[in-house]
């Protein structure tokens, strides 16, 4: 299943791209198996995935936790800075 | 009223001001947050999602329309590079009431740092970048709203 | 810096934030109380001591500066005749941390209404004059920082 | 003992004037005895200070209670309504 994703600030510049659309295999459900599976794809996952606990991520535009089910475009982030 | 802006433009409170102004309301609380320059920074770089900045930050404030009575409510934020001394967010929330304006712009600027997607990045005048974690005390600040 | 004003000149909020921001402080609250011109009020009068309102609030100023860090404070309170929609107050606090410039502002504002020497004269467009009554909720509000 | 005496908001109109020197009775002591006194002396005492709970005061430009001694310049006001 092709899936878009994005990457933010130093999760981006680990993945050296800022989106890509992947087919990761059938049983990557939820955001928790993404950030695994890319973590185990190449180097550059790797380095941006090592540390699952500091990585946010939204889908469709809502913030959502790692147990979420993959149904949209995903966003791969570190915990927002704002403000 | 209200208004939200994401922004690479500086922000000019005194327009704001003056914008958000045409009710003449009874009391109008404003935060105004501004890069700092200790430690030595040279530049503040925010980053910031094409559409889900600019939709968190209509979120939050519909929020705090929903939750204290306001008249008008401004929201504005700037990404991109910016200096020390200049201004990264204004909050402007008037009521009748000063608590309810009070408490409103406090929600926003303590959820605004956790809400919403925008990531800072500092670069030092020894040419040192870093990007900014989030601090325990912000976690909490916006907790207390829950 | 400290500065402490009782004026009868209007308020001019863009001038007194510029006064204010010679710093580059990393946060600034700000309040801005008008006269508010619900059920018909044509104009707001506010006695003062010629000398004491002036001290009053030169304490309060300092009792802020001492309980947080501030790197600026402004607190300006207009005396005699206004309009609806006139500024009353401006409480301007800065600081490099946000939760202390805006504890210091709410602090400011809630002691204000019940420490100073100010009295508010109401005129309402059908000729009736009324001073204001105390609320139980401004004692309220500003007890919570005893 | 002279005294000097200032009144503030619907107290000073209520009295008719802003402030005055005078020269209570040896046993005013506090400024609730002060308050007493005023509320006997004339009429438009009477009307002024009718209900004492609704009377502050400030000496030597301090707010005090009403048990203050009566050791400098006193103004008698309404609760103020200041901010």
């Amino acid at each position: 299943m092709a899936l878009a994703v994005s990457y933010f600030a130093w999760v981006r510049e680990r993945m050296g791209i800022a989106d890509e659309v992947i087919d990761p295999p059938a049983d990557v459900a939820t955001v928790a198996d993404l950030i695994g599976w890319l973590a185990t794809r190449d180097e550059r996952g790797a380095l941006a995935f090592a540390d699952p606990a500091r990585i946010r991520a939204a889908i469709g535009g809502r913030m959502v936790g790692p147990e979420a089910r993959l149904d949209g475009d995903v966003a791969l982030f570190p915990p927002v800075t704002g403000g | 009223m209200i208004r939200v802006a994401v922004q690479a433009d500086a922000i000019d409170v005194a327009v704001e001001l003056d914008i958000h102004d045409a009710g003449g309301h009874g009391a109008s609380a404003i935060f105004v947050g501004r890069v700092r320059g200790d430690d030595g920074l040279a530049e503040l770089f925010l980053e910031h999602h094409p559409a889900l900045t600019q939709a968190g930050l209509a979120a939050l404030a519909h929020v705090a329309a929903d939750r204290w009575s306001l008249s008008a409510l401004t929201l504005v934020h700037r990404v991109g590079g910016m200096a020390p001394g200049e201004t990264i967010v204004l909050v402007l929330a008037s009521s009748a009431h000063r608590a309810e304006a009070l408490a409103a712009t406090e929600f926003l600027i303590d959820r605004l740092k956790t809400d919403v997607m925008l990531w800072k990045r500092e670069t030092f005048a020894d040419g040192r970048v870093a990007w900014v974690e989030p601090r325990d005390g912000d976690h909490d600040r916006a907790e207390r709203w829950d």
